[in-house]
């Protein structure tokens, strides 16, 4: 029974005393800081309930207290901006009418553990955050980092992961068109798994997760709650998963998914609910606390109502449980009978459990006691934000490696990097995802950036996922940049118009101040590069302690770019079309193999600096090659990226068998590693076109009226790829062979994880 | 022509059916809640692709007794079209309306991909658009379609002239490479291969359109045979 | 091995009843899942694997008065919904619950 | 119930064990496809089915000289390779195989 000035009773546990006295609250995720913070807000003891509330809320996972400062500072508006950070997506208007809604979420710590489960929670959740906002799910995305594939571990993780996200995209019926997967030993102990999703809606129709409305009724819909997954949110912030208590796995279900998808849709279609809110990371506890956070109000919950998987479930449990496959919805006062048709329909639960109140509290009642009575303000707005310290490096970590001798042959070279899993093709990932369901995807994976059709078939979305770890660790304020410049670049060279993105922060242990700077740093850079391109943030997530034994990974910042076509005429390809055509090299030349993956793999770790990055010249060239894709001059694009100018040579060599002639440098280069440099270095704001022979002249003196540095390489044609300078041939190579190189790089080394390795094709 | 394609929990491919067979025939497509057991108005009957009930305990297994299963076999029955598409073939294997089953795929690995395929039988109400021998370029999407079947069935499937398509090459381990079989009476398809994804050029393939153009030339020609049957007059010319 | 438990409520009384079924494949067919995993036993150095053959298995529980009647309601599941006969057999065991007493996964 | 049989070439001789293991999801971990499977029995009309899961059962054969050898060596199996410890639990039963005799399923 309440009491105006003890704490609400609960029926067993420890009392608010205990709490205090055997700093229970530390096993709750609590700092003794914290714990004073919530007395003081209480101006009483908390329960142990309530300071279970607090201890998930104030979580790294849930309250971004070490990134929130720095988040703050991201560039977030724009004519383009209908849905900012702070909801469950972002959304961004198409034209037309159109609005697509996304955003990008880890799910690295339970991966580690469960690889398959956890990346197919994965992917539920994200779908679950894009179709609250009353958007239907068009596309998925992954964003993939593995440690190196000798290892077995390595192997079944990967195997396991990329098996989950199309476990559950392939389920459900959403295609995965596109992603990346990077591996470096980094990611060995502390695997990446970043889902993203984007969906489509009409502009006037956005729903919000607001709990608003006095005396509406709160419901959950889908799945029943079990004990599953209590402290997932703690756990994603505990320093080593492994030994983290197991039970917390969840298991995904696409199906039970499916339908909730399906049932919200109808169900806000209908038009009388009021938000919904997935039930993510603490379960009903941030759910319920987040809506009414944003409306200003309070909730009021009668916890017995829940339907529950198991007996003798407590309150604790109940709220803290992190069941899949559920929602919370408020409806208008009177929709409760619409409400049930739609759910009974779908073959869900919908239970009342609980309505909106006005006066700011989360009030919790089980079997007719009060067992916690806690202000939203303090649980949600009043959690800690730490101004963590931040140390630089006392020199930069890639400096003074050595570049050992190149090889002699730079053919050899080449074919090496092509097999190296980053570069090698992907098919073997992308051909386990349903790719096509929907039948609306109009750009695959394997493209620069995957493009789908919206509805009406009027225009469509353009999508990439990009990061670079490397370059991130080598200089953290840049790799942030490029990060969003090559997502960018990669949505311009498949014909789009980029417009906003969704970023995830996967860093280290935010507790060391060198791992704050690199926080720091990467989000200042980031929205540096915002600002130069015009594409704000709109949603995105942040991981943290992703370290194992005391090792940090890579700062990996990952970086989902959407983007619109707004004719179908502007889908370019990234690959050579026609024999004849002029290759140009648009951007600015560099041969310092700062970065490269070239120079990692022969010096055996990270080295130099990261590339070049010029945010002027970048929007320049992603202006330049757009216009000219509008224009209809370009026959296909690609960027350079990892790899250098040699790989994304051979890439659009490849999928046509179409031959090339090209002088990476204009002038003659004697020396071994110049020539490495030219061939292998990753500066970035490059671009490569194929066009009509007899356009060159002419583009190559727009781009030097726009500012911008253009050359022609060289031209298609024959079946070999063919590089050097103007005097001489440094490498020249028949096409099967490095198709063959390519393509069978990921199979062959996956083979043995396969019940029967198929016919590489 | 009035087509239904049944939509169950957890199907995913129904509305791409719907769009897809609306676009290529003009016709009436109706999608049809798998509640709905009485199929009487439509000519043909499209099972679509997807994971209904979730594939759990095996593809298609807790589907087949859907009341709208019931309308299916009615309609089978009165020699009307049924097509059944990926987890819609695993549907009809599991409900004894085609033979054999659909397993794991041989690499226990989905796929996704444009297969190529052999029409073996171009002398059906499905595929007497497509020349014989011709191969064509469908799309491949799933995790359990490794064909099966006793090798007596195989045999007799064979010499009935019931293998509609076989894949160009293995992508799954099926038995004999078998991608769509007939019943008997050639009325009722199952394929694994998603027609509906070959629609249109953007596709990559538009070898799916004569599929759905063949049930309606078979479509057009029994309704004349029907009215010249009663004694009715015109339309003679069309079959 | 089969204990029957009269519940306290005399005559008519039904008795919970635990199902545990297992369905495999039948010999004929290829089980990829059983290749892969001996395979996976092989490379991991046991090499004295053979024959590995992967099924599923069900527990369930049913209410029945008498034994025979359990096993009855078992069987038909299996025939109609459980197993596919084309290429899966399946058998079973039956227990009766003890009120309250765990089950065994 | 375990039988052993001795092979004809005497001492350091080697017996086949079949062993069939049962992998459940541990009991805090959610099953869908059990909930799934107990739906449609009840649609079905078997609303005497409840509390169904649906786990895997795996057959193997494996070489050794005593029971506890192969316990042992079935053991070690389980715990790294057929059973995620993280969401999983095994049982096993040992069988020893008469030459020639065909297995259960
Ligand atoms: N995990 C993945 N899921 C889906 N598609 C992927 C994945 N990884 C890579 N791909 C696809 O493979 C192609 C090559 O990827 P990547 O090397 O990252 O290209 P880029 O350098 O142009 O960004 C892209 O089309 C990408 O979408
Ligand atoms: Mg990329």
């Amino acid at each position: 029974m309440q009491t105006n000035h003890g704490a609400p009773v609960t029926a067993q546990g420890p009392t608010p005393e205990e709490v205090q006295a055997r700093r229970l609250y530390r096993e709750l995720g609590l700092t003794d800081d914290e714990y004073d913070r919530v007395v003081a807000a209480l101006g009483r003891l908390p329960n142990f309930l309530e300071a279970g509330l607090f201890g998930v809320l104030w979580s790294e996972h849930c309250s971004y207290k070490s990134s929130r400062v720095h988040l703050a500072t991201f560039p977030t508006r724009g004519p383009q901006v209908l849905q900012g950070p702070g909801e469950n997506a972002g959304v961004v208007d198409v034209g037309g009418g159109w609005a697509v809604a996304f955003k990008i979420e880890s799910h690295n710590h339970p991966s580690a553990v469960e690889p398959y489960q956890g990346a197919a929670t994965g992917v539920g959740g994200i779908l679950r955050d894009v179709f609250t906002m009353g958007a239907r799910p068009i596309a998925l995305l992954n964003s993939l980092r593995f440690g190196d594939l000798s290892d077995e571990h390595t192997r079944y993780l990967f195997a396991q992961v990329v098996a989950g996200i199309g476990g559950y995209g392939n389920c459900i019926g959403v295609p995965t068109v596109g992603g990346e997967t990077v591996f470096d030993p980094v990611y060995t102990r502390n695997p990446l798994v970043n889902a993203m999703c984007v969906g489509v809606l009409r502009a006037d129709r956005i729903v919000r997760g607001v709990a608003a409305g006095t005396g509406n009724p709160v419901f959950v819909m889908g799945a029943r709650t079990g004990r599953d997954g209590i402290h997932g949110a703690t756990f994603a912030s505990a320093q080593d998963p492994q030994a983290k208590e197991r039970s917390a796995v969840q298991v995904g279900d696409p199906f039970f998914g499916k339908l909730l998808l399906e049932a919200t849709l109808e169900l806000l279609a209908e038009g009388r609910v009021v938000g919904v809110q997935d039930m993510g990371a603490a379960g009903l506890t941030s759910s319920a606390a987040e809506m009414a956070s944003r409306a200003g109000g309070g909730m009021e919950l009668f916890l017995e109502r829940v339907p529950v998987r198991e007996a003798g479930m407590t309150p604790y449990e109940i709220m803290l449980s992190e069941s899949q496959e559920r929602m919370l919805v408020v409806v208008e006062r009177g929709g409760e009978a619409a409400a049930r048709a739609v759910a009974r329909k779908w073959g869900l639960d919908l239970a009342e459990i609980g309505r909106v109140t006005d006066d700011g509290c989360l009030r919790l009642w089980f079997h007719g006691e009060q067992v916690a009575d806690v202000p939203v303000r303090a649980l949600v707005d009043e959690a800690p934000r730490y101004q963590r310290p931040q140390q630089p490096p006392v020199q930069p970590p890639g400096a003074g490696v050595p570049l050992p001798p190149p090889e002699a042959d730079l053919g050899e070279a080449l074919l090496n990097l092509l097999s190296h899993p980053n570069l090698a093709d992907k098919r073997w990932v992308y051909r386990q995802y349903d790719w096509s369901v929907r039948a609306a995807t109009y750009v695959g994976p394997g493209a620069d950036a995957a493009v789908v059709r919206l509805p009406d078939g009027s225009r469509g979305v353009a999508m990439s996922a990009d990061g670079n770890g490397r370059y991130t660790y080598l200089n953290p304020r840049r790799g942030g940049a490029i990060a969003v410049a090559e997502a960018a670049r990669n949505v311009v060279c498949a014909g789009g118009k980029p417009l906003a993105l969704t970023n995830c922060l996967n860093f280290g242990n935010p507790e060391k101040p060198a791992v704050m700077y690199q926080l720091a740093e990467a989000i200042a850079g980031m929205s540096e590069a915002c600002l130069a391109l015009a594409t704000p943030v709109v949603s995105g997530n942040v991981s943290l302690y992703n370290e194992s034994g005391g090792m940090d990974i890579y700062p990996t910042p990952v970086v989902g770019m959407v983007g619109v076509v707004e004719d179908w005429a502007h889908v370019t390809p990234n690959a050579f079309r026609q024999a004849g055509s002029a290759v140009l090299l648009v951007g600015p030349e560099d041969p310092a193999l700062d970065g490269s993956l070239y120079w990692q793999l022969r010096a055996g770790r990270a080295a130099g600096d990261a590339p070049s990055l010029d945010l002027t010249m970048e929007r320049r060239v992603q202006d330049l090659v757009r216009s000219w894709i509008v224009e209809g001059r370009v026959r296909a694009a690609h960027d350079v990226s990892e790899g250098g100018l040699a790989v994304a040579l051979a890439e659009m060599c490849i999928p046509m068998g179409m031959g090339v002639r090209a002088q990476v440098a204009a002038a003659p280069v004697a020396d071994g590693v110049a020539r490495a440099g030219w061939l292998f270095g990753e500066g970035q704001s490059r671009i490569l076109v194929e066009v009509e022979q007899a356009a060159a002249a002419e583009l190559l003196a727009a781009a030097a009226a726009a500012g911008v540095p253009a050359r022609v390489l060289g031209s298609t044609g024959g079946d070999r790829l063919w590089l050097g300078d103007s005097t001489q041939a440094w490498l020249d190579i028949p096409l099967p062979r490095l198709a063959d190189t390519w393509r069978k790089a990921l199979p062959q080394r996956m083979r043995r994880e396969e019940g029967e390795a198929d016919a590489v094709s | 022509m009035k087509w239904a394609v049944i939509e169950f929990p957890g199907s995913n491919c129904d509305r791409d059916a719907v769009q897809a067979i609306a676009a290529v025939t003009g016709d009436v497509v109706d999608l049809v809640w798998h509640q709905e057991a009485a199929l009487d108005p439509y000519d043909a009957i499209v099972l679509p692709g997807g994971f209904s009930y979730g594939d759990y305990l095996r593809c298609g297994a807790i589907a087949r007794f859907s009341p709208a299963l019931a309308g299916v076999r009615a309609a089978a029955a009165a020699g009307k079209l049924v097509l059944g598409i990926c987890n819609g073939f695993q549907i009809l294997t599991e409900s004894g309306l085609l033979p054999g089953a659909l397993l794991r795929n041989r690499q226990l690995q989905f796929r996704c991909e444009v297969a190529e395929l052999e029409v073996v039988q171009p002398d059906s109400p499905f595929t007497a658009l497509y020349q014989p021998g011709e191969v064509i370029r469908i799309p491949i999407a799933h995790g359990e379609g490794r064909y099966y079947a006793p090798p007596a069935t195989l045999d007799e499937l064979e010499q009935g002239g019931r293998v509609a398509f076989r894949y160009a090459r293995d992508v799954n381990g099926s038995e004999r490479r078998i991608a769509g079989v007939l019943n008997p009476r050639g009325n009722v398809l199952g394929l694994m291969p998603h027609p509906e994804r070959a629609v249109f050029d953007w596709m990559g393939s538009i070898d799916g359109v004569r599929l759905f153009q063949s049930m309606r030339a078979f479509w057009q020609r029994q309704s004349v045979a029907a009215v010249s049957a009663s004694g009715g007059s015109g339309q003679r010319g069309l079959g | 091995m089969n204990q029957v438990l009269q519940t306290a409520n005399g005559t008519g009384a039904q008795t919970v009843w635990t199902a545990l079924v297992q369905v495999w494949l039948k010999p004929s067919v290829f089980d990829p899942q059983g290749r892969a995993v001996e395979e996976a036993l092989h490379t991991l150095g046991y090499a004295a694997a053979a024959q590995v053959r992967v099924g599923k298995c069900m527990q369930l529980q049913v209410r029945a008065a008498r034994e025979e009647e359990a096993a009855d309601l078992v069987r038909q599941m299996c025939d109609q919904v459980l197993c596919n006969p084309v290429m899966e057999t399946y058998t079973f065991t039956l227990r009766a619950k003890a009120d309250g007493a765990e089950d065994a996964p």
